[in-house]
């Protein structure tokens, strides 16, 4: 393999993860402002199936986009009424929504199955696309790529410098510090748990007007990346790079999976196609083993400056999800 | 405790009822009107295998008399938890249907299980061997009719499209899971290419890079198998200008189609469907595929003539005209070639209609270990079952 | 509004209407006759005594799981990994019978061998997501959401792998186990099993008797509602944690046993059929009591084989049904949501 | 600016947590409102800080008739209010920590804001680095950048709850020098405590609550014996003290230290003897829960060691399970979050309790059981009563009712707290039949005269410091409640360092 064949290939990891970076950063978002959305598998099948719906139907990439971030928004709504103004659980909803929504996507597409619709295609930038290695690299993407690396950027810019992405973080860590400070903290729930749908919606089109272009039912081979996002999102602690990170280490191991084939005969297929889920157990268990009540037990007798290099040690991992995730917010 | 042993008094009456059965014979001629059912493992208008499947089917409808369907699709656990193939073979004879086509391998012991639970039932296996007297899996049905066509010879056609289209000299193959089956479909891809690279393009054999990527399963399941949209990605970007696809999914051609547009002079070859070739316009070399619809045709008037006897059928295409729909159990359905290319195929197609045969001796497996000797034919046991891909292939042959 | 019997009623029957409703609304975006679809899917769920028995079939397997649910819910856990238990279930299964299918061993013997090595099989694949919560702090929605997806491809692999059938492995699993080594299928059915019925109403029976009877449910539900409460009332409560674990597991474990020796009678890819995710929605609705599980258990196994009518008879995608029961859930929960805000205010108002 | 509170009352049911309450205080001033617990304060300051609006009742800004409508609203009015536990953000930067809140565009001046910040630190004299976590800042550090928060949002008004609880020394000081500075420049400030020292030594005018009731108001020079009897009232007529002879040693804490979220406590002894009742006094999060807490096994001394009976069998490490099984009771004073289990009957807690063996609950046993401990005990529910229906003395006779015997200790936090007198003499009374079967007892209360009357020894817990056992017959009211508020200490011998 030449240099260049893998500076193209890697380029077309970037591509494969980019509905994924728009599910992760979607569900980051909305988890950022305290609402865990489970929905996720269910959501992106939906919009998938959507947005292919209605671009078929109008002839028009653009409305199927819309479509899909509509109906990502609507799920989250959903999952946002039942959990913050109903106060039920938000794993239920998320579960059953899940569900629900794959095999609504399963009904509702039957008679648009193999289909074709519109896809948007590959855009050079000109000029950008001739730089050694970047310009092969990045710049030789379709539209929601591009727009993928740009989210990346603006999400950590949104959460980690702008004002409202200030308030965002409070709302997620200590909401009732963030009433104090002026924030309506269940409206800001809804606004950001829908926001992050929309986005997370995104996937479902980029998948069925682009990389997976069309609607096969269940073959289309999307059952099941929504619980990846889940598992990402959690290895990428809720932060815009790092969830970035995640998903294109998953998109490099599925990648590596096919490329090492031939010559780690030894290695069964499935091992680096299921890696992201060990990892993100571990990445769970480093990030959570520190609060177990026997490691703390055990840490108790240990001299002080130990006890602060351990807990050190852990605190690095630094992927503690917002405090008040899941947690329904009532003021007194 | 008295239940318990009642049951197990029951399933020892089963036993010996059920080893009865193979005695006896096949069930009477179905008369002038039958209902046709149709199993099928994907979804009927999946463009691919299950589609080929329907079509033939809907071919038999035709052009025999007095034949009417009722289907089912998506009948693998997946689609349908908590049902099996026998069971939903059974909702189709509940809605009158005699003759009952399982049209996938997968299908295979669900299908014995009905056609041991439904002596009076025709039973269609696509694609599986268990009535072939000298297969490995031979389990004697009176009522069971095995069929399959030999897509080895068109996957050869595709092979030699390939070999004469690829600039590079190399050609990849997006495999599905690796079977006996896969296998010698791969296998033959690639004898089809080494024979147009060194016949009619007389070049070295050694030249012809010919390499296998598996997906591991049929489709892609995320988090479960790699994604075949990246493993043609991956072919496209490593030198690889032309992807054949053992799979059913049109991932190669849509992404052929992808890289065209790039203005790249890449290719794909579907697979299975013949108007699979109608997605990727100007990017599928062609298409080789099934026709169904003759080889269904027969079994269906065997049993309504009451001439039905249990065997399995590998179907050669119609040499005279490989895309006969009355004719030819296989096809392949020419798509972007150019002049040179498409001579290559009508020659090599005139060939084998003549008696080529690239099953032959000397050849290796992967390992080096030789497969046939110089000079000796392979035998159908021997293609059918392939224990490897050839030497001269890159890729698993084995799954681990 | 009072908080009574009837109230409580005419929230959940809103819930069926409105589930209805939308299946309906679904029903005719698909162009599809709504009453005839019912009717058909009712038809394919009682319509004959065969359809009958593939609706017990189904029943079994999801009864099993929604048992083992039952228990993980009383201690306050979301045992979302239970489909990845079922698989392990019946890949332990699947080995035990492999083992044995040759040696002298009385059949019958040997089945009930291999059902013990599912539940075992099921059993650790629960403790295991069990001690990433209780030793770890991996809650147990993610860390069973990763062993499923372990647990499929552990399957796969051996499927396609070390225990691929001679000659042509496929999508159809392994090699099928001899008749002998099936669970005794009823005169006159083709699959239905007495034996695994009467393992199921056993099952629930146990878990109802467990979690309402016996002190040892009395501390779970100690547990799942006050952990540091029942801490201080001296209940050990990570041991009770993987207690409850480990019993979902051995009723998971016993689902995928089943699956195995009396339905599919090899190993297949989806062998955990998506029961686990449906018991999850079992038990949502019926509130994580066991006393109406068996029966709404029933109806959801009714849809799934009565849907299958559908696309038989009108051409309509058969995942209505998961969309029935999706929506069903999601009123219920709705609906407590709304009554107990309804609640509120009158509380409030009075 | 100048404050008044009029007539402002607020119910919760039947509870009158604010009943008319009258307070002036004019600019400048540093008022500090004293109480116990459940007297009213936070109620008072949660009210003027805009968290509840009033039954009744105005508020006045200079003059000016203001209707708060939440928190956010409260600092627009120039109203800053410092929560006992700083409502602040942990896992965020100061500097955001500061940000946050404060209204502007999109973008906010981060280093415009720095600067802000760094000179407002610097007026004060805090040296706090904006650029870390809030949680790596002490409470006292946290304390003061919300104070710096406050002022730069505009605040004219600071309250301050319990702000002395969990910092150190230095700290505290440096706390009231900042404070004192301010309302030198007019800044009117309500410190809300329970520690006479803390007020005595800041205040510039004091208030007393009592059971929602404004008690009394005293300008400096503050006189500590009045101010304590308004604190808390006059004496309740007890049940005469029972003195028994102290037996066997039961437990022995040697040199222990502890490891709180908020203080340290270290090299603290202790021998109960059989019979023998231990009070720990305090004001609330000195301390003696954590210490009451390590004694039953639940949370771990980072130094020393436990041990029971004469043999010195050692307990340190073993878990709570391990203490309760050698005899150990813990009644928590969180009654329903952390002894019993709302949802369950009283019944299902006996059957709990009591570790019944067997595989099926025998009902009828169960509830014999369940009758008999009712009536035992007086509890005024049935065997089939939810636990959270009962009120709380019943729910704290119940937990009583749930004790097994025999026992060696007693743990037990506030064990009359929100009870009526006859409940409390009879709670007593069940505890002091304990002792006079050879167990004994250690338990933490607010109320002096509790502590006073039922105790053998006192150890007083203030601020990390902790105090010998001190003879209960020889300590008055006035003297604990000086010791409770942090005065007097340095003519204790073998107090405990100052963490």
């Amino acid at each position: 393999m030449t240099d260049s064949a893998i500076l193209i290939s890697l380029a077309g990891v970037l591509a494969a993860a980019a509905p994924v970076v728009f599910a992760v950063l979607g569900e980051t978002i909305s988890e950022r402002a305290g609402v865990l959305n489970l929905s996720m598998n269910g959501m992106i099948l939906l919009s998938a199936m959507g947005s292919f719906a209605v671009a078929l139907a109008t002839k028009n990439v653009f409305l199927g986009f819309l479509a899909g971030a509509a109906i990502g928004a609507l799920i989250s709504l959903i999952v946002a009424f039942a959990s913050l103004t109903l106060m039920q659980s938000q794993v239920a909803v998320g579960f059953v929504l899940a569900l629900l929504c794959r095999d609504l996507s399963y009904f509702l597409g039957n008679p648009i199955m193999g289909q074709v619709a519109p896809r948007i295609s590959q855009l050079p930038i000109p000029g950008l696309e001739g730089i050694p290695i970047l310009g092969t690299l990045i710049f030789r993407q379709d539209m929601m790529t591009y727009l993928s690396f740009v989210l990346v950027i603006l999400a950590w810019f949104f959460i980690f410098r702008t004002r409202p992405g200030l308030t965002l973080r409070g709302i997620g860590e200590r909401p009732a510090a963030a009433f104090v400070r002026g924030a309506n903290v269940n409206r800001l729930r809804y606004v950001y748990a829908m926001i992050g749908g929309a986005i997370a919606g995104l996937a479902g089109p980029i998948y069925s007007l682009s990389i997976k272009a069309g609607w096969k039912g269940t073959i289309s081979g999307l059952d099941g990346i929504g619980w990846i996002v889940l598992s990402i999102t959690i290895f990428g602690g809720w932060k815009p790079f790092r969830a970035a990170l995640g998903c294109y280490l998953f998109a490099i191991l599925q990648w590596l999976g096919l490329v090492l084939q031939p010559s780690l005969p030894s290695v069964p297929s499935q091992v680096l196609q299921v890696a992201p889920f060990p990892l993100m157990i571990l990445t769970l268990l480093f990030v959570n083993i520190g609060n177990a009540e026997w490691v703390e037990r055990s840490l108790a007798r240990l001299p002080e400056n130990v006890r602060r290099e351990i807990a050190k040690a852990l605190r690095a991992m630094n992927a503690t999800p917002p405090a008040a995730l899941g947690v329904p917010f009532e003021k007194e | 405790m008295r239940n318990v042993s009642r049951i197990f008094l029951m399933l020892l009456i089963a036993v010996v009822v059920g080893s009865a059965a193979f005695a006896q014979s096949a069930p009477p001629a179905a008369g002038s009107n039958l209902t046709i059912g149709l199993v099928m493992v994907g979804p009927y208008n999946d463009h691919g295998w299950s589609q080929a499947n329907y079509d033939g089917i809907q071919y038999v409808l035709a052009k025999v008399p007095g034949t009417k369907l009722v289907y089912i699709d998506k009948a693998n656990s997946a689609d349908r938890p908590g049902t099996t193939v026998s069971q939903l073979g059974e909702s189709l004879v509940a809605q009158g249907a005699k003759l009952v086509v399982f049209s996938s391998d997968d299908m295979t012991d669900e299908a014995i299980k009905f056609a041991q639970d439904h002596k009076d039932i025709f039973v269609v296996l696509t694609s599986g061997s268990q009535q072939w007297k000298d297969g490995k899996d031979y389990k004697p049905l009176p009522n069971m009719i095995n069929v399959m066509g030999r897509m080895e010879y068109m996957k050869m056609v595709a092979g030699v499209a390939a070999a004469m289209t690829t600039k590079t000299g190399k050609i990849g193959f997006l495999g599905p899971l690796i079977n006996d089956e896969t296998r010698r479909l791969a296998a033959s891809a690639y004898l089809g290419a080494k024979y147009a690279w060194v016949n009619y393009l007389k070049k070295d054999a050694k030249d012809l890079q010919f390499k296998v990527t598996w997906i591991g399963f049929w489709f892609n399941i995320p988090g479960v198998t790699s994604d075949p949209t990246q493993v043609a990605d991956d072919f496209f970007n490593t030198g690889f200008d032309v992807v054949i696809s053992g799979i059913d999914t049109t991932e190669a051609v849509a992404e052929a189609a992808k890289y065209q547009a790039q203005g790249k002079t890449v290719w794909a070859v579907p697979y299975d469907y013949a108007k699979a070739i109608d997605e990727g316009k100007g990017v599928s070399l062609g298409v080789p595929y099934f026709n169904w619809g003759p080889a269904y045709s027969a079994v269906v008037t065997s049993a309504m003539k009451g001439t039905w006897k249990s065997h399995w059928e590998w179907n050669a295409p119609d040499w005279k005209n490989i895309n006969n729909p009355d004719t030819s159990a296989v096809g392949f359905k020419k798509g972007t070639l150019s002049k040179a290319a498409s001579d290559g195929v009508d020659t090599f197609v005139g060939e084998l209609g003549k008696g080529l045969n690239l099953w032959k001796g000397p050849l290796n497996t992967q390992d080096g270990k030789p497969y046939l000797k110089a000079g000796t034919v392979a035998t159908d046991q021997q293609v059918w079952y392939l224990p490897q891909l050839l030497e001269g292939m890159q890729g698993q042959s084995v799954s681990k | 509004m009072r908080d009574n019997r009837s109230t409580r009623f005419a929230f959940q029957l809103g819930a069926v209407v409105l589930a209805l409703g939308i299946a309906t609304l679904a029903l005719l975006a698909a162009g599809a006759q709504p009453i005839q679809a019912y009717r058909n899917i009712i038809l394919g769920a009682v319509g004959s005594w065969d359809v009958a028995a593939n609706v017990l079939v189904s029943w079994v397997p999801l009864l099993l799981a929604t048992s083992g649910l039952l228990v993980t819910f009383t201690v306050g856990l979301w045992n979302i990994g239970i489909e990845g238990q079922i698989t392990l279930g019946a890949i332990f299964t699947t080995w035990a019978l492999r083992s044995l299918q040759s040696s002298a061993m009385d059949p019958a013997l040997v089945i009930i061998l291999a059902v013990l090595a599912g539940m075992a099989g099921g059993a650790l694949w629960a403790m295991f997501a069990g001690a990433l919560k209780t030793f770890g702090g991996v809650n147990e929605i993610f860390g069973g959401l990763g062993l499923n997806f372990v647990a499929t491809a552990l399957n796969l692999w051996l499927i396609f792998g070390p225990w691929k059938r001679p000659g042509v492995a496929s999508m159809s699993g392994t090699l099928p186990f001899e008749r002998a080594l099936w669970m005794p299928i009823a005169a006159g059915s083709s699959r239905l099993t007495p034996m695994t019925l009467i393992i199921a109403v056993i099952a629930i029976l146990a878990v109802y008797a467990m979690i309402e009877g016996t002190y040892f449910g009395l501390r779970l539900k100690a547990v799942g509602k006050n952990q540091k409460s029942a801490y201080i009332l001296g209940i050990p409560t990570w041991q009770h944690m993987m207690s409850s674990f480990a019993i979902c597991g051995v009723f998971a474990g016993l689902a995928g046993a089943v699956q195995v020796t009396s339905v599919y009678h090899r190993l297949i890819p989806s062998i955990s059929s998506g029961y686990g995710y449906m018991g999850l929605m079992v038990a949502m609705l019926v509130g994580y009591k066991a006393s109406i599980a068996a029966p709404v258990a029933l109806f959801f196994a009714a849809l799934n084989v009565g849907s299958i009518q559908l696309p038989i008879v009108m051409k309509l995608d058969s995942s209505l049904a998961g969309v029935l029961q999706g929506t069903l859930v999601l009123f219920v929960i709705l609906g407590q949501g709304a009554r107990g805000r309804l609640l509120k205010k009158a509380k409030v108002r009075t | 600016m100048h404050v008044e509170l009029r007539k402002i009352a607020k119910c919760f049911g039947a509870l009158r947590a604010n009943d008319a309450i009258t307070l002036t205080v004019p600019a400048s001033t540093i008022l500090g409102i004293l109480g116990e617990n459940g007297a009213g304060k936070s109620t008072l300051m949660k009210i003027f800080s805009g968290f509840y609006s009033p039954d009744s009742g105005e508020i006045l800004l200079d003059g000016k008739a203001v209707r708060i409508s939440s928190p956010a609203d409260a600092i627009r009015q120039g109203i800053g209010m410092l929560h006992q536990d700083p409502l602040d953000f942990p896992p965020l930067r100061v500097l955001d920590d500061f940000i946050l809140g404060r209204r502007g565009g999109l973008i906010p001046n981060r280093r415009g804001a720095a600067k802000e910040f760094k000179e407002l630190a610097l007026r004060f004299d805090f040296s706090i680095d904006p650029d870390v976590y809030v949680d790596t800042l002490t409470v006292g550090e946290r304390q003061q950048l919300e104070i710096l928060r406050l002022l730069w949002l505009g605040a004219r008004v600071l309250i301050l709850d319990e702000p002395t609880t969990g910092i150190s020394l230095p700290q505290k000081e440096k706390l009231f020098a900042t404070l004192k500075k301010l309302a030198a420049e007019g800044m009117t400030i309500i410190f809300v405590s329970h520690k006479l020292e803390d007020v005595e030594a800041l205040c510039t005018q004091a208030a007393v609550l009592r059971q929602g009731v404004l008690v009394g108001e005293m300008l400096p020079p503050f006189q500590t014996k009045d101010l304590i009897e308004m604190m808390f009232g006059k004496e309740v007529p007890l049940a005469p003290k029972l003195k028994l002879e102290p037996g066997k040693s039961v437990l022995a804490a040697k040199h222990i230290a502890l490891d709180g979220i908020r203080l340290q406590i270290k090299g603290v002894d202790l021998e109960v003897r059989a019979g023998e009742v231990i009070g720990l006094a305090g004001m609330e999060g000195s301390g003696q829960a954590l210490f009451l807490g390590a004694c039953a096994g639940l949370a771990q001394p980072t130094e020393g060691s436990f041990c029971l009976d004469e043999d010195e069998h050692d307990m340190t490490g073993r878990s709570h399970h391990d203490f309760r099984r050698e005899g150990v009771a813990y009644l928590p004073a969180a009654r329903l979050e952390q002894a019993l289990v709302a949802g369950l009957s009283l019944t299902e807690h006996f059957i709990l309790s009591e570790g019944m063996k067997g595989l099926f609950i025998d009902r009828r046993k169960s509830e014999e059981l369940a009758a008999s401990r009712i009536a035992l005990y007086n509890i005024k529910g049935r065997p089939d009563s939810a636990v959270e229906s009962l009120s709380g003395g019943n729910q704290q006779r119940a937990l009583l009712a749930l004790m097994r015997s025999p026992l060696k200790l007693i743990l037990v936090e506030h064990p009359t707290r929100g009870l009526d007198i006859e409940s409390t003499i009879y709670v007593w009374g069940k505890l002091k039949e304990r002792c006079a079967q050879g167990t004994a007892i250690v338990f933490i209360s607010a109320d002096l005269d509790e502590v006073l009357q039922y105790s053998d020894r006192v150890m007083v817990f203030f601020a990390g410091r902790v105090s010998p056992p001190l003879d209960s017959g020889k300590l008055s009211v006035e003297e604990l409640g000086r010791l409770i508020g942090g005065k007097g200490w340095e003519a204790l011998q073998g107090a405990t360092e100052h963490a």
